[in-house]
Formats: structure tokens, C-alpha cells, sequence
């Protein structure tokens, strides 16, 4: 596991974390909530690419996983008066378990229509949440009022901080295994992969998990960060589009891009605010992103890495 | 000893018989030539012995345990493993890495935890005829040749004792040509157990101690390679195709 | 249409003239800016923010500075568009025209950041439980619009003078759609038809929101046999209606339908809307207005040529509310002070005048006073008055009713009443 | 009864035609076209700009539909489609911020209320005990018209065929003499016209607002999962079995549930039977 390791990573890792941990001191504390969204979306961006990105299994349906988390712990909180250290452990949980029962089944299909399928799921699941038990759900107007547990954009950015960067090391380390390599192949050529004597249900069933703990956990956090869920908020085509644009504007398959992606479209977002404080600034929001996606699909990560290569020339 | 015992093997494909009665015994250490025309069924077999395709009827015994319900990775991990006809080395990972597939264990846990064995994997490679200066190559860099010799590799490194060789030499130049089956006898020399398909019969002749002819799905002659290619039934057979 | 382009120069020149205006008082607006109830809170906070800074200014002659934060009605926008005012903006009041679900979002940022806040648009009772129940971390808050439970009531009196004493109906079928809204106002309903009004309720067809084809649902309701339809619907709410209307269902509709509540009704649905009745919150579409009330919208109307071209509702709400939050500031000295507001606040009272008559009350229920009519306490909620003759304030809705004509008019209770309430054409009298 | 199999038989056919448009697009251009429900969302607007604000006739409405869905159809191909040289994902990611980005356009020019079409062909017949618009009849047999006259301009013309070869095989179409290219552009136009055709009689269903891709998309993906990609026939019978069991789910069991059985009915068939229930993947 460590012959991959080296000290310029481990001084890349150091770097990130000081520069977190300084984060407060730099910038204005409207611009720190702005980041908590980021790292937020980063967390779900780095679950869907750990699964997506690298194995090709696109998940259009991620909120789907997101939402069990958060509903979860809103729910166990909020209606039980579970304390939250336990909700969110039990969270992340009850997403596991349910994101095999569900995907169990669907491990034989391939393709778009795995696209599709998670779809299906995620639609299924906004409105179930409406239909079923609306008593603790709260139906269409969701949760209000569930726990929040920091106060202050320093200590809320803090925490999301702590997470996004736990979550991006642990996937990170675990991609450059040789799990992650497995994982790759799978991307590449599944029948190859089997060929080469390895057990691809077995890894995409492990992919899948932990690609739904960290959706799980990052949605438990979120909702005792943003106080209230409703259906709406979360198993939503845009929410899709937030988080698989992001994670392929950052750079697919390579777990910190999503992050950096996150940031750039949340931010982008947010310093259209004062100039286009309507309906203009989703057009050009959507209109960056589409003609970025266009000219490097690869995203931001192959840009940067090209620029380095033309800078070492 | 008998290694691989493929017993009256049958696949159908809807309307179409794909294989019909098949039945070969392959012994340990030897190597076995299976010839006959296009859509005779050859690849057919090996997808079977592989589990790519389903068996309608018959039993695959490897070394006396029957195979024929595991799923294909669990038979690799038994000791069969094959090379395709079209090679398919995973396109963004380099020659080593490449290999390194086919060295990684079967585990979740033994893939996090485990490491990679890079003096394996040049071992690998120079055994099939890379050089260590090849081991951070792309495939799209690298000749037919190179690719053939790079999932010989990869097949190999899965620890197979039997190896099935699928159209081993189409593509290839004279001099590769020569070059793998160098490699093929060397193998054999080790002790390894080939079956072997190829048009290239000329080529093929030296590499094999014993063919097996087949058509239409079933076997139509089996013994020394100048016995069979003599049979009538097979010499029909090509001018048929 | 307005070209997209012209819409973004027209912003960059409004966002540019803004911030070369150094102001000493913030606001800030949040809610859909494109919608029209959004705007409609939108324009009335503006025009009552111009009219404050022409008159000198306020808290010792300082400038208000509105700014907005677009909700796109999205519930983790409204998050964001909330924490943009408090921490990026640093406002010191928020006006708001925000969804039941959007409020409900940005509630637990209200509590933590303490920023006076004033709803005009949520009706939910949910919010003022909120308040009943944890009064210290709702101080800021105050709804100046009637909430839900309130309407219901009101609705009940309408069914026994108009549809059982008028029209003689007997029995009703519910149907509702299937959201926490429809689920509160069928509840209330449903318990007070037989007992108040005398109505039995024949069945209750709950449907999806995204319902597509209707008349599988109207077909149920007519073989329930029941007099007429009771409807229930905030989402997609045209979309009934119009298909009520087109089908033409030979039974009464009618109920909560709150894409009836605005002047573009009639355009929006191409004039597949006719029969329809709703309960509004008012002032209403086809309410007489009193003299003030009148004044705002003259205002309106030479400041506006966009839609909506009336105000709803929200858009009077919101330009009394703010020129109340603000005399509720000058007594307490600022916004910082939130005890020291929401006493100020809780005691505005504005009452105005039509004919000599009580027409429209704007002030708050206090902690303590028991409503008499539902028996419950409505702490920093809007007043209301639930029996007639409305001497103590105005009625907590109107029954409104768009007739084939495309006219408008409020139908009940009969004191505010503009026209009578009839059937449609296509529906049989009983 | 008679109500079930009228509003039955209603309801399926809109959704036959909303789904053919976006078989087509899976089977013979390989991807997934998310930005779909967005052609019905343009041909409803389009509808509406020309026949409700300006005031022109109707039919002159319906073509401008389809003329812009034609026109949307074939800008996405020729700036999307094609320099993803057609590959699965990215042409399936851009789309679906296509319709983002598209999404925002009409909440820019058009406002978020909704609007509401006015009936194409005003009144009712009474069936029975059963209203039924014309409006809805005439979708009804527009959508049956387009449906034959696709099937029939698929098996029996030229270009048709070469639909159907491209849709078999790129590369051996290719050699044949037929330029998928152009072939693919053609269907990427027709796709567009189609939709947006089917948004004109979706809104004057619903209505018109800015999200209204999703919804349509939605019934499209069903109806193409379960019948089969590529399948004009089951297409047609699988718009039948979803209308059908949402009219069923409303009148016999409970209308709150509408949705759930399709989404149900989506993963079950996805589940036993990934290529759907009438398979196949080139267009027939």
C-alpha cells in the first residue's frame, strides 16, 4: 500500500490541511459559508466519482443515496430523539445496507441503462418519501428544525472541512491501491477484468458501498448542517447535475478534482450573485459548465496537468 | 494425468448449435493444437471452459473438480486461464500495470492491504520478451506483437497452470511470430499446459504435441498433428470453409 | 418577450447603480424573483423602501439599501440565498417571499443568525407552532399573512351559508392533492364539513402532485355521488382547473386553488379557468380596495408594466409590514435589539378604512389571546377575525370566483363581497 | 370500465408519442439524449409564444413546434453530439446540462408561473358517462398518425432503411454506402420534431412551466426501458401498459400512488430483463 506513497504527496496532503485549517483567518466569513456548500457538494462529487468516475457505472441517481443518509438522521433525530452522535453513525448504516439491497439486482445491468436505473431509483424515492409515512417524513414540506450541531460559519466550515478532507484522503489512498487499479479496469474492460481472474461483481458491489457510506455520511452532515431536508432539496435532477458536473469539471477519476470542481462551481455560482441576482445567472452558470465540459471532458485536472507539461518544457 | 476433461459439451445459441457433443481430454504438461474453419466452434470452446458462455449440457472437470457452474474468475483462480483472439489490455494503464492486474489477487482486503511486487512484474514482462523500458508503455503504443506478448503476460501472471491461446498469431510479423512461439516452448519446457487455436497451421505444427479437429461443433479427428491434417474428413472440412 | 441580453445589461446597470449608493440600512429580499408572488413581495418592499427614503430616511435619517437573494423557490437555494444576506450582506432586516418549504429551509438560519425577518407569502401553521413553542428562538419572526388553519376555518362558514343554505348541496368529495398542505387544509375540512356546515363528505381522493390526465380522477368523483367537488391544490394547481374546466365536469368545483389568486390567472390558463373558486388571502383579485390600499396600487401600476400588473396579496403584505418593522425599529432603536423589536412590532397596528367601515387591520396576535373561533393562540401571526361583521379585523380570507367572462370578484363572506357565486354554465343546477 | 378504456387508450397514445422520439435517439445514435424532455418543453413554449401571445393560428403553432424541435434537434447534434464523436457519457452529461442551461433560458424569457395552452379544438363529446375533449382525441389520433407513418417510412423507404442500418451497425452501414452521419443528423432532426410535437400536446394536457422537461423524460425513459430500445412497436405497446396502469392505479386503487407503479414497473424490468420486454436494439 505505501510504495505509492511518497514525500511530495504527503507534503501536497500537509499543504491542503494547513490551508483548510487557515481558511478562516483568509477569507470574509459570506465567502466560508460559500465553502461549506462546496465542500458539501465536493463529498457527494468525490462518492459519485469514486463509484463513476473510475469504474464508468454512471450514477444519475446519487442524490438517491445522499437522501437515505440524510433522511436517516433527520429522522431518527428529529422524530425519535436519537443524539446525533448515534443517528449519523446509523445513517451511514442504513445507507449501506439499503444501497446493497437495492443494488444488489441491478450489479447485472450496464451501461446507460445503469444510468437509468439509478434514475428510476431516485424518482421512486422522492416520491415514496411522499407517499410513505408522510407522518415521518413530513411529506412535501420535509423536516424543519432537525439539530443543527455547530453554530458559526467557522466551526461549520471546520467540521465540513474535517469531513471533506477525511473523505478525500481515505478514497484517494484507497484508489491508489491496487484496488483502485482494479477498479479502473473495470472501467476499461469488465470481461478483461474477469479474465485476469478477479471477481468483478464482488468489486463493484464494494465500489457501490462505499461510494453510498460516504454519500451516506456526507448527507447525514448536511442535513445537521442545513437544519431542515425537504424531498425537493435532494432527489433532484439539478442536485444531480451539481454534483456529476462538478465532479467532471474537477477531473473524473481522480477523486480531488471533484473537490476543486465543487469549488469552482459553487463559487462561481455565488459570485454571480450581486451582479445577476435572477434567473440570468443559472443560464450562465449552466453555459460556463457546458462549454467547459465541451472543450476538456476531462476536465480541470487534464487542463492542469497539461499546463504543468507544457510549463516543464 | 488428465488436467482439463471437457465431456461431451453442448451450446446452443437459439436455433444455432454452436458446440454439439464435444468431448477432449487435455493431459498435464502437454500441448494441444485445436483446429478446424471459421465457425468450426473453437473460440466457442474456450468461452465454455472459461464460463463466458453458459453450458447447456456436459461437465469441464480441472484437475478432476468440476468447473462448469463457477463463474469465470473462481476458474482462473483454479488455474485456466485464456488470451482472446483481439487482445484487450486495459487501454490507460501502462505494460506494468497492465500486468499488475493479473497479479492482483482475488481479495478486497489483499488489494487495499497487499502491495505490488514490481520485481514480479518485470520478471513477468522480460519473460514474455519486454524490456524494462517497455514496462511504462501504453497499448496504443505498442505493436500487435507487443500486445499479444503483454496479455500473455497478464494471463500469465494470474498463476494459470492451463493456458487456452486463441488465434496466438494473427497479426503478427515473421519475427514475432517467432518470437512468441520462443516463448511458447520455453513455457512448456516449464511444464505449463497449452491449448492452442490457430489458422496459421504451419506455425502452429511445432508448437503442439497433439491436435484435435473439429467442425460444425464437434470433434471430427484427434491425435498426432500429421495423422489428423491427413484425415479426409478434415481435409473436407477446410475446403469446405 | 424580453431578450435575454437586454434582461442581463438592464441587471449589470441596476447592480452597478446599486452599489454606487452608499447606504447606512440594509434589507434584505428574499424569494423567487421570478415568479409572480415572488415579485410581488419584492415590488412592495421597494416601493415602500423609496417612499421611506423620500420622506428623510429612517432611524435618524439613514438610506435604505434593498438587496435581493433569488430563491428559484429551490429549498438549499433559499439556504444559501438566506446565509448571503446575513453573512455576505450583513442586512439588518429581511423581507421575505419564500414558499412554505423555502421558509421552512431557512428557519434554522434565522434562529441562529437573530436577523428580524418578516414572511409574507407562507401561510403555514407548522411555522407559527414553531414560534407557540420555542418563542425565544422565534423572536425575529413574524408572518403578516393569515396562516393556513385560519383560511380552513373561514372556508367552513362559506360551505354552510353559500353551498348547503344557497345552493343546496349536500355532500361534497374531496380531492386533494397529495402534500402536507393539502393534507392540513383536507384534515380541518373534512372534520368541521359534517359537523359546522352540515355537508357530508362522500369520499376523499388524494392525488400525485405530477398528475398528468385528470379525468380518470373526476370520473371517481363523480361516481361518489356527491354534490359538488371540494379541491385542494398549491402545486400545479392550473393544471386541475383547466382540466376541470375543459373536460367540463358537470359538478360545482370549488376550494383552495392558488394559481386563482393572481390577475394573470386568466392570461396563464387562456381563459380555461372560468367557474373556478378559491379561498384567498387578502387583499384579493377582485377585492374593493380601501383608499390606502388603493394609493399602493396606483403606485405600482405607474412604477410596473410587467407582470404580475396587480400585486398579490403578498405585495400589500410586504409594503405595510416593512414600513411597520421599520416604526417597529425606530422604537427600538435599530434592528440589533431583537427583543426590543419584536415588542415594538408585536404592537403595530394598522388599521384602514373603507366607507367608515373596518376594511383591513395590519398587527399581530399577542403570546396570550386565545383566538375565539379555533380555541388556539397565533403568537406574531397576522390578525384576524373569523365572525362576522370582521369589527376587529378583516376576514381571514375571501371566497373569490373567476366567472367565463374572466371577470373576478370576491363572493364571500357577503360584507366584502364584489358578485354573487354561481355554477358554471356546463354544471346543472341542484 | 368504459371510462378506463377511454382515458385509457387517451393518455397512452400521448405517451407512445412522447417515447418514440427518444427511441429513436437511443437506438440509432447510441446515447442517451437527457436534454429530450427539453424539446417538448421548447414545442410547448414555441406553441404558446405563436398561437396564445402572438395571437396566429394554431396550425401555424404546431409548426413552429416543430420546426424549433427540428432546429434544436439538429444544433445538438452538430454542437454536441458530434465533437463527442458521439460517445456514451459525455454526450449524455452534456445534455443533461443542455437542459439545465435550457431550463433557466425559458425561466429568463417566459417567467417560472406556469401557463396553461388553450384547448387546440375547443369542447367535449360526452361517451356515456365520460367527457371527452377533442383536444384529447385529436392527440390521440396524431400521435397514432405520426407513430404508422414512422414505422411505415422506417420499413418501406430508403432512408428509413438506412435508419435501420445504422442503428444495426455503424461501421457496416458505413460500407454499404450509407453516411451515418447524415443519417444520424436526420434523426437528431426527426427526434426533435417529434418531441416537440409531443410538448404541445403534453402542455395542452398539463401546462407549461420551466421544469416541465423532467416529467416527460421521465414517462420517455419508462416507456423505452420497459418496451425495449428501438422497438416502435413496443414502444406502442408499452405506452399502453403504463397509460393504462395509471389510469388503473387512479381509478381502482389509489391516485396517490400514480407514480410509483411506473418507477416500480422500471427497475423490475430493468432488473429480469435489461434489454426490456421486447428487446432488441436497432430500430424496427
Amino acid at each position: 500500500m505505501t510504495s505509492n506513497l511518497n514525500l511530495r504527496h504527503a507534503i501536497y496532503w500537509a499543504l491542503f490541511a494547513g490551508l483548510l485549517f487557515a481558511m478562516p483567518y483568509l477569507v470574509s466569513k459570506g465567502d466560508l459559508r460559500t465553502m461549506i456548500f462546496a465542500l458539501y457538494v465536493g463529498i457527494f462529487a468525490m462518492s459519485w466519482d469514486f463509484l463513476s468516475g473510475r469504474t464508468g457505472y454512471i450514477s444519475f441517481g446519487h442524490p438517491f443515496l445522499i437522501g437515505i443518509g440524510a433522511y436517516a438522521t433527520a429522522i431518527l433525530s428529529y422524530r425519535f430523539d436519537v443524539p446525533v452522535m448515534f443517528s449519523i453513525p446509523l445513517a451511514v448504516i442504513i445507507t449501506m445496507v439499503a444501497s446493497t439491497m437495492f443494488i444488489l439486482p441491478a450489479l447485472r445491468i450496464k451501461g446507460s441503462y445503469f444510468a437509468l436505473v439509478t434514475l428510476a431509483f431516485m424518482e421512486l424515492m422522492y416520491q415514496l418519501v411522499q407517499v410513505i409515512r408522510p407522518d415521518l417524513t413530513g411529506g412535501t414540506r420535509g423536516i424543519s428544525g432537525v439539530e443543527t450541531i455547530t453554530r458559526g460559519a467557522v466551526n461549520g466550515f471546520y467540521l465540513a472541512a474535517f469531513l471533506a478532507f477525511c473523505v478525500a484522503l481515505f478514497l484517494w489512498l484507497l484508489t491508489r491501491t491496487r484496488l483502485g487499479a482494479a477498479q479502473s479496469a473495470i472501467g476499461m474492460d469488465e470481461e478483461a477484468l474477469k479474465g485476469s481472474g478477479i471477481n468483478a461483481t464482488k468489486l463493484k458491489l464494494f465500489t457501490f458501498v462505499v461510494s453510498a457510506a460516504v454519500a451516506g455520511l456526507g448527507g447525514a452532515f448536511y442535513v445537521h448542517y442545513l437544519g431542515s431536508i425537504a424531498p425537493r432539496a435532494i432527489f433532484d435532477i439539478n442536485f444531480v447535475f451539481t454534483i456529476i458536473v462538478a465532479a467532471l469539471l474537477g477531473g473524473a477519476g481522480t477523486i480531488t478534482g471533484p473537490l476543486f470542481g465543487a469549488f469552482f462551481l459553487t463559487f462561481l455560482l455565488e459570485y454571480l450573485r450581486p451582479w445577476l441576482p435572477g434567473a440570468e445567472r443559472y443560464l450562465i452558470y449552466g453555459g460556463v459548465a457546458l462549454v467547459l465540459y465541451m472543450y476538456q471532458p476531462k476536465g480541470m485536472y487534464a487542463i492542469a496537468a497539461k499546463l504543468r507539461a507544457g510549463v516543464m518544457k | 494425468m488428465t488436467i482439463l476433461a471437457l465431456d461431451g459439451l453442448v451450446k446452443r445459441f437459439g436455433g444455432l448449435t454452436a458446440t454439439n457433443q464435444f468431448s477432449a481430454d487435455v493431459t498435464e504438461g502437454e500441448s494441444l493444437g485445436l483446429i478446424g474453419p471459421n465457425g468450426a466452434g473453437k473460440t466457442t470452446i474456450f468461452s465454455l471452459i472459461m464460463g463466458e458462455h453458459r453450458l447447456n449440457e456436459g461437465a469441464i472437470r480441472l484437475k478432476g473438480e468440476a468447473i462448469q457452474d463457477l463463474p469465470t474468475h473462481a476458474r482462473i483462480q483454479r488455474g485456466v486461464a485464456r488470451t482472446y483472439q483481439v487482445p484487450r489490455p486495459f487501454a490507460e494503464m501502462t505494460v506494468a500495470e497492465n500486468i499488475r492486474v493479473g497479479l492482483t489477487p482475488d481479495s478486497i482486503m489483499a488489494m487495499i492491504f497487499g502491495s505490488s511486487n514490481a520485481a514480479e512484474e518485470l520478471a513477468l514482462a522480460e519473460a514474455v520478451g519486454f524490456e524494462a523500458a517497455d514496462l511504462d508503455r501504453l497499448p496504443n503504443e505498442l505493436s500487435m506483437g507487443d500486445l499479444r506478448k503483454l496479455e500473455l503476460a497478464r494471463t500469465l501472471a494470474t498463476g494459470a497452470k492451463v493456458v487456452l491461446l486463441d488465434e496466438v498469431f494473427a497479426g503478427l510479423t515473421v519475427g514475432e511470430i517467432a518470437q512468441i512461439s520462443e516463448l511458447i516452448n520455453e513455457k512448456r519446457r516449464s511444464g505449463m499446459t497449452f491449448v492452442i487455436v490457430s489458422h496459421d497451421l504451419r506455425s502452429l505444427e511445432p508448437l503442439i504435441d497433439r491436435a484435435v479437429a473439429m467442425t460444425a461443433g464437434s470433434v471430427i479427428a484427434e491425435g498426432a498433428y500429421a495423422d489428423v491434417i491427413a484425415d479426409k474428413q478434415v481435409r473436407d472440412s477446410y475446403l469446405g470453409a | 418577450m424580453i431578450s435575454p441580453l437586454k434582461t442581463l445589461t438592464g441587471a449589470a446597470a441596476i447592480a452597478l447603480a446599486a452599489s454606487a449608493v452608499t447606504a447606512d440600512i440594509k434589507v434584505g429580499f428574499i424569494g423567487s424573483m421570478s415568479s409572480d408572488t415572488g415579485l410581488s413581495t419584492l415590488r412592495g418592499a421597494e416601493i415602500a423602501i423609496e417612499e421611506l427614503n423620500a420622506a428623510g430616511g429612517v432611524l435618524g435619517g439613514q438610506k435604505i439599501e434593498l438587496v435581493t437573494a433569488d430563491t428559484r423557490e429551490d429549498v438549499t437555494e433559499g439556504v444559501k440565498a438566506y446565509e448571503y444576506l446575513a453573512e455576505s450582506e450583513e442586512v439588518d432586516f429581511i423581507i421575505s417571499g419564500s414558499i412554505d418549504d423555502v421558509s421552512l429551509g431557512w428557519l434554522p438560519r434565522m434562529i441562529e443568525y437573530q436577523i428580524p425577518t418578516l414572511d409574507t407569502w407562507t401561510s403555514y401553521i407548522g411555522i407559527i407552532d414553531m414560534v407557540v413553542e420555542n418563542p425565544d428562538d422565534m423572536k425575529p419572526y413574524f408572518m403578516n399573512i393569515a396562516s393556513d388553519e385560519a383560511l380552513a376555518t373561514l372556508y367552513i362558514n362559506f360551505g354552510a351559508d353559500v353551498l348547503k343554505a344557497q345552493m343546496g348541496f349536500e355532500s361534497v368529495v374531496i380531492l386533494a392533492e397529495d402534500t402536507a398542505f393539502g393534507q392540513a387544509i383536507t384534515g380541518l375540512v373534512t372534520e368541521a364539513l359534517a359537523p359546522v356546515a352540515g355537508i357530508e363528505v362522500k369520499d376523499t381522493i388524494i392525488y400525485d402532485i405530477n398528475t398528468v390526465d385528470f379525468a380518470p380522477l373526476f370520473s371517481k368523483a363523480q361516481e361518489s355521488g356527491a354534490d359538488f367537488i371540494y379541491q385542494v391544490s398549491s402545486v400545479n394547481s392550473q393544471v386541475i382547473s383547466s382540466q376541470y374546466v375543459k373536460l367540463q365536469v358537470p359538478m360545482a368545483m370549488t376550494g383552495v386553488n392558488v394559481s386563482a389568486l393572481g390577475l394573470e390567472y386568466w392570461e396563464d390558463t387562456g381563459g380555461a379557468g372560468g367557474g373556478i373558486s378559491t379561498l384567498s388571502p387578502i387583499p384579493s383579485v377582485g377585492f374593493e380596495l380601501d383608499p390606502a390600499s388603493q394609493a399602493f396600487v396606483d403606485t405600482y401600476q405607474a412604477k410596473y408594466t410587467s407582470r404580475p400588473v396587480m400585486p398579490h396579496f403578498n405585495g400589500f403584505n410586504a409594503y405595510q409590514g416593512l414600513k411597520q418593522a421599520f416604526a417597529a425599529a425606530e422604537e427600538a432603536g435599530g434592528f440589533k435589539d431583537v427583543n426590543g423589536w419584536n415588542a415594538a412590532m408585536s404592537k403595530q397596528d394598522l388599521k384602514l378604512m373603507k366607507d367608515d367601515k373596518l376594511w383591513l387591520r395590519y398587527g399581530f396576535w399577542d403570546r396570550d389571546t386565545v383566538e375565539p373561533v379555533t380555541n388556539r393562540t397565533y403568537p406574531q401571526n397576522a390578525l384576524f377575525d373569523l365572525e362576522a361583521p370582521y369589527d376587529f379585523a378583516q376576514p381571514s380570507m375571501v371566497v373569490i370566483q373567476w366567472k367565463e367572462d374572466g371577470n373576478v370578484g370576491v363572493v364571500y363572506p357577503p360584507e366584502y363581497a364584489t358578485t354573487d357565486f354561481t355554477l358554471p354554465s356546463w354544471v346543472p343546477a341542484k | 370500465m368504459l371510462q378506463i378504456i377511454i382515458q385509457g387508450l387517451l393518455l397512452s397514445g400521448l405517451y407512445a408519442l412522447i417515447a418514440v422520439g427518444f427511441t429513436l435517439i437511443f437506438s440509432v445514435g447510441r446515447v442517451l439524449n437527457l436534454a429530450y424532455g427539453a424539446y417538448l418543453m421548447l414545442g410547448g413554449y414555441a406553441f404558446f409564444y405563436v398561437s396564445q401571445t402572438l395571437g396566429m393560428p394554431k396550425l401555424l403553432g404546431v409548426v413552429a413546434a416543430v420546426a424549433v424541435g427540428v432546429i434544436a434537434g439538429l444544433m445538438k447534434h452538430r454542437f454536441i453530439v458530434k465533437p463527442l464523436k458521439g460517445d456514451m457519457v459525455p454526450v449524455e452529461i452534456a445534455t443533461l446540462i443542455l437542459a439545465v442551461v435550457l431550463q433557466s433560458a425559458v425561466v429568463l424569457m417566459f417567467g417560472d408561473s406556469s401557463k396553461i395552452l388553450h384547448s387546440i379544438i375547443p369542447g367535449v363529446v360526452q361517451v356515456g358517462t365520460v367527457s371527452v375533449p377533442y383536444s384529447n382525441v385529436f392527440a390521440m389520433i396524431v400521435s397514432w398518425t405520426v407513430l404508422i407513418a414512422l414505422y411505415l417510412f422506417i420499413r418501406k423507404t430508403h432512408l428509413g432503411r438506412a435508419m435501420q442500418a445504422v442503428s444495426m451497425d455503424q461501421k457496416g452501414a458505413a460500407i454499404s454506402g450509407v453516411n451515418p452521419d447524415h443519417v444520424n443528423m436526420m434523426v437528431w432532426g426527426i427526434s426533435g420534431g417529434l418531441g416537440a410535437l409531443g410538448g404541445v400536446f403534453f402542455a395542452s394536457y398539463t401546462q407549461l412551466y420551466p421544469a416541465m422537461w423532467v416529467a416527460p423524460l421521465i414517462i420517455a425513459v419508462a416507456v423505452v426501458i420497459v418496451g425495449g430500445i428501438g422497438s416502435i412497436i413496443g414502444t406502442l405497446i408499452v405506452a399502453h401498459i403504463i397509460g393504462f396502469m395509471e389510469v388503473m392505479t387512479t381509478s381502482l386503487i389509489a391516485p396517490e400512488l400514480r407514480g410509483v407503479f411506473t418507477m416500480a414497473l422500471i427497475i423490475i424490468v430493468l432488473v429480469v430483463s435489461p434489454k426490456g420486454l421486447f428487446g432488441r436494439e436497432e430500430i424496427h
